[in-house]
């Protein structure tokens, strides 16, 4: 295993340590592994709170600041954060106008973060509205999963949420918003290598030279299927079409593209996936209205993309362009 | 042959628990490699150090002091889909055990049930989708069944623990439908479930040292 | 080899059709492989170019636009890009004031701009200064070798030096800065894997499971020794302590603090990383003025990383904050 | 046994030598990996396909003509070191040689002499600092040498291919002082230098063709 670490199980912490050396505008609990804006609570104003485990950095601490998550709670690495995290979280940035709680789509992430939401109204009296983000079409949403898993629609989400709560707008909108771009938004990833958790020492599977994953989520486990390695215009299409069939995209319609590297693919890559992406999009006659490359949303080392389309109305549009300042998104501050 | 759980068994039971999580830590890790996200092993094995840390330091004076602890401690130092689903089980089990020092076999199986219907509550699964719950609810049944036929608390749980491994074993060729493994789909097929494989352990940690 | 492209030979032509589609606000010149700011060129003010090997994403396409580089020149993978394509920009980006070319020290790099600027004298009159980086102090700077190797600080001078020349300063300032920045400054790096150049399709060198190489440069070569993989606290102090014993810190000094990503590292390790160097150099006295960490001078999907302090004034603080608007780098706007 | 270089001799040379580069192309890399950046061959094989590439399309009626056509094209397709280094010596070739069909061996070794100073004049490379500089100076001294003793061009241009390749060899043993491989000091000492075996590879084009 080759990191940039010290003791695996100090790899969060440690981290977090950093984030605060270098971003003195955020505020860090070390003990409840919570990362908040420096000016929380922002009194009458929605407060907006996601998590998750840790290894999917910029997610979710890099989205906090003023226009996107007012905290971020840090779990272990892949393992969902505790109940407490999110109750200290919720308790400290409520300023009166309620709490979105912004919960991807995992066994662990749903039951944490519903105990702690039961914990906020009992202990509280937090009015808190869970946003569950399910976009992952490489899942079948039926009887036999744990439902979509919540992937890179989550990025385009907090941002574009993050602003309504900075407008002031109240908790059922903020929520429905939220609930909106979930549902407008539709993702599929796929990975070259696989990853290691540090607590582990080794990769999570193993992949031969000339093989890659098509329908993986972003904790280094497997996909849907394995399949010979294959050019970037034919990945493309593995990722974009699967989205448009699933997704009831009117020719023209405007789209956020959003091209998600998994951690250990460099930009170049992802800009000439891009490209193919753009190219397919175009042949459906799509318009992209706003776009994301990058690595936002990541699976520690791993190779690999993702691929998110969000359908956009004007009003999400201008939300996505408001002034969002945070390490990961910063723009018209 | 004690017919009872006193405080002592269920702190030895915790205690035997965490050493054995911590001997199948590797396993369990590498289970949960094949069909999840590879952390099972970590963990159980970060949550039940965390208990025994807590323990050192905490006056546990009934059963039910005991469990909550337990319960209290799992749901905030393991995370993901187990740590709110053991946490469930302690819990409920200490509000049945209740505020005494000694439960009877009886007092105990109806606890381990109190513990299943909140794992369900919590988790919706069923039999057959390759969770926890395949290993645990068997060995509910087993213990019950065992009671009800004049077994010793101690025969019951070895019973229990026969029932929770061979309710493990038959979660491999189990497609699962609840957790990450579900993603897997027809892929999950042929792999055990590693929760199924750590409540095996809890049950083979109760029947070598409780009643 | 496993890289998300179609054809080795068109990874820096596919992944330019890509910056195209993601950034409209740039101009592409997919002949020449130019990459300019929108409304280049802007009158009256000096215009910024650089240039080099593609690979290194998202310098230094990812640099342009208002407040940073006026052009960039998109090399094949890690090699100089060549003199017609700097005529090329220069021409197009020189408002009559002057252009400043940002060259790193690589023997290549240094002859194809001074052929270049060599041309735009003859050719268009056009007032050419070259500033060229030589930051790593891996490399001794000696009669033994080619100097100097220009690194981390590229990224940091080219803000700043955009921020001047976008105040309109003349030439001969905005020259001034670049020297000044580039004298207050210094790199180190390392690597825990080497990369693959696609058309090699193999990695330029092997490391063990338990090795690193210190000193590495940004083009995938081998560095200065090889050394068994150490903590990530130790391998802080063997990139920091070179940095601080070579530039003259004065206890008390502010500087601008850089961990830089070589593309396949997480960026959960560089904040530890971070948290390390910043714990270094609060041992020594230097003070953290600004900070920046993520993957900006990057060796293909390389995994390790790098650090570069400037020792900064007031004005290049000033300049640092300035507003600037990039696809890689975007503040205040 | 012709004592001149002809324009199609000249042509042919361009022609070997891009067919030596393209043989070559892995070993050039491999050499470049071990004490640079692993491009070498790819540079020079993307350079001469291009330089074939404009002589088929292109009217070069002169010696230099055709020479100059050579180094503007590996100027503008090769980029690195390479590029300005072996794009100069063509050019400044294409300059001593003139607009002629035919140049005698003096003329031919003279231009020669000039590609290696305009090397010089941009890379500032001295003896044994481990770059092309160290085939081509004892190629050039070898043709001069050659041609004073009486020796006929084909005979000479042997002389300078032995000699270059024998340079080449002994940049094995020397630390680098110009170029990338400068930056590993000691550590480049045992490796060939990738740019004196492209070298090496001009001369031998020469003597298999020219003269
Ligand atoms: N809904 C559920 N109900 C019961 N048990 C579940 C459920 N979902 C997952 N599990 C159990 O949890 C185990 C995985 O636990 P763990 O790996 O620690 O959490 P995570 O999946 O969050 O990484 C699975 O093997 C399965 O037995
Ligand atoms: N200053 C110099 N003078 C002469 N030759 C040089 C000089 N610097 C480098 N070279 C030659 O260039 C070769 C490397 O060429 P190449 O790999 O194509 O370019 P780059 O180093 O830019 O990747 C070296 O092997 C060396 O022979
Ligand atoms: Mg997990
Ligand atoms: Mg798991
Ligand atoms: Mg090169
Ligand atoms: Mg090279």
């Amino acid at each position: 295993m080759k990191k940039l670490i010290n003791e695996p199980a100090d790899v969060v912490s440690e981290a977090l340590l950093g984030i605060e050396a270098a971003h003195p505008e955020l505020k860090i609990d070390h003990a409840s592994k919570v990362i908040y804006r420096g000016d929380a609570p922002v009194s009458g104003k929605v407060a907006l709170i996601s998590g998750g485990g840790s290894g999917h950095e910029p997610l979710h601490g890099g989205f906090v600041g003023p226009g996107m998550l007012d905290a971020a709670c840090a779990g272990e690495m892949f393992t969902s954060p505790v109940p407490e995290q999110m109750l200290t979280a919720t308790k400290a940035v409520d300023g009166g106008a309620g709490v979105v709680h912004i919960v991807k789509n995992y066994t662990g992430d749903v039951m944490n973060f519903e105990m702690a939401a039961e914990l906020a109204a009992a202990e509280a009296g937090i009015d808190v509205v869970s946003v569950v983000t399910d976009d992952d079409v490489a899942v079948q949403d039926s009887l036999y999963t744990a439902g979509r898993r919540g992937v890179g629609v989550t990025v385009i989400l907090e941002k574009i949420v993050g602003a309504a709560a900075e407008q002031g707008r109240p908790l059922a909108e903020v929520a429905d918003i939220a609930k909106l771009v979930n549902a407008n938004g539709r993702s599929m990833g796929m990975a070259l290598t696989s990853c290691t958790v540090p607590a582990a020492g080794k990769p999570t599977f193993e992949l031969a030279e000339d093989e890659m994953e098509i329908g993986i989520g972003i904790h280094g486990e497997p996909g849907r299927r394995r399949v010979p390695l294959a050019p970037a215009k034919e990945i493309a299409e593995m990722l974009v079409e699967p989205i448009l069939s699933d997704l009831p995209f009117t020719s023209g319609d405007p789209v956020i593209a959003f091209v998600n590297g998994m951690g250990g693919t460099p930009l170049i890559e992802l800009y000439l996936m891009y490209n193919e992406v753009a190219r397919i999009l175009g042949g459906h006659g799509v318009g992209i209205a706003r776009s994301l490359v990058g690595p936002y949303i990541t699976s520690l080392e791993m190779a690999g993309c993702s691929v998110t389309l969000v359908k956009a109305t004007d009003d999400l549009l201008a939300l996505w362009d408001a002034p969002v300042n945070t390490p990961a998104l910063r723009w018209g501050v | 042959m004690s017919e009872t759980a006193t405080l002592s068994g269920l702190n030895a039971w915790v205690r035997e628990f965490a050493a054995l999580v911590d001997e199948h830590k590797e396993e369990l890790t590498r289970l949960d490699s094949a069909i999840g996200d590879g952390d099972h092993g970590i963990n159980m094995e970060r949550g039940m150090a965390a208990v025994l840390a807590a323990l050192d330091g905490a006056e546990t004076p009934s059963s039910a002091a005991l469990l909550k602890n337990v319960g209290m401690t799992l749901v905030s130092a393991v995370g993901g889909a187990s740590g709110p689903l053991y946490g469930t089980f302690f819990l409920r089990l200490a509000s049945a055990c209740g505020e005494v020092t000694e439960v009877d076999a009886d007092t105990f199986a109806k606890a381990v049930r109190a513990g299943l219907d909140g794992i369900v509550a919590r988790g919706k699964a069923e039999s057959g989708d390759k969770t926890m719950y395949d290993a645990l609810a068997p060995a509910a049944d087993a213990l019950d069944e065992a009671l009800a036929g004049g077994s010793s608390l101690r025969a019951a749980l070895e019973a229990a623990a026969d029932a929770a491994e061979a309710g493990r074993d038959a979660t491999s060729p189990m497609p699962a439908r609840k957790g990450r493994a579900s993603y897997l789909g027809e892929r999950s097929v042929g792999h055990q479930d590693p929760g199924a494989t750590s409540a095996a352990l809890l049950f083979r940690a109760a029947a070598s040292v409780l009643g």
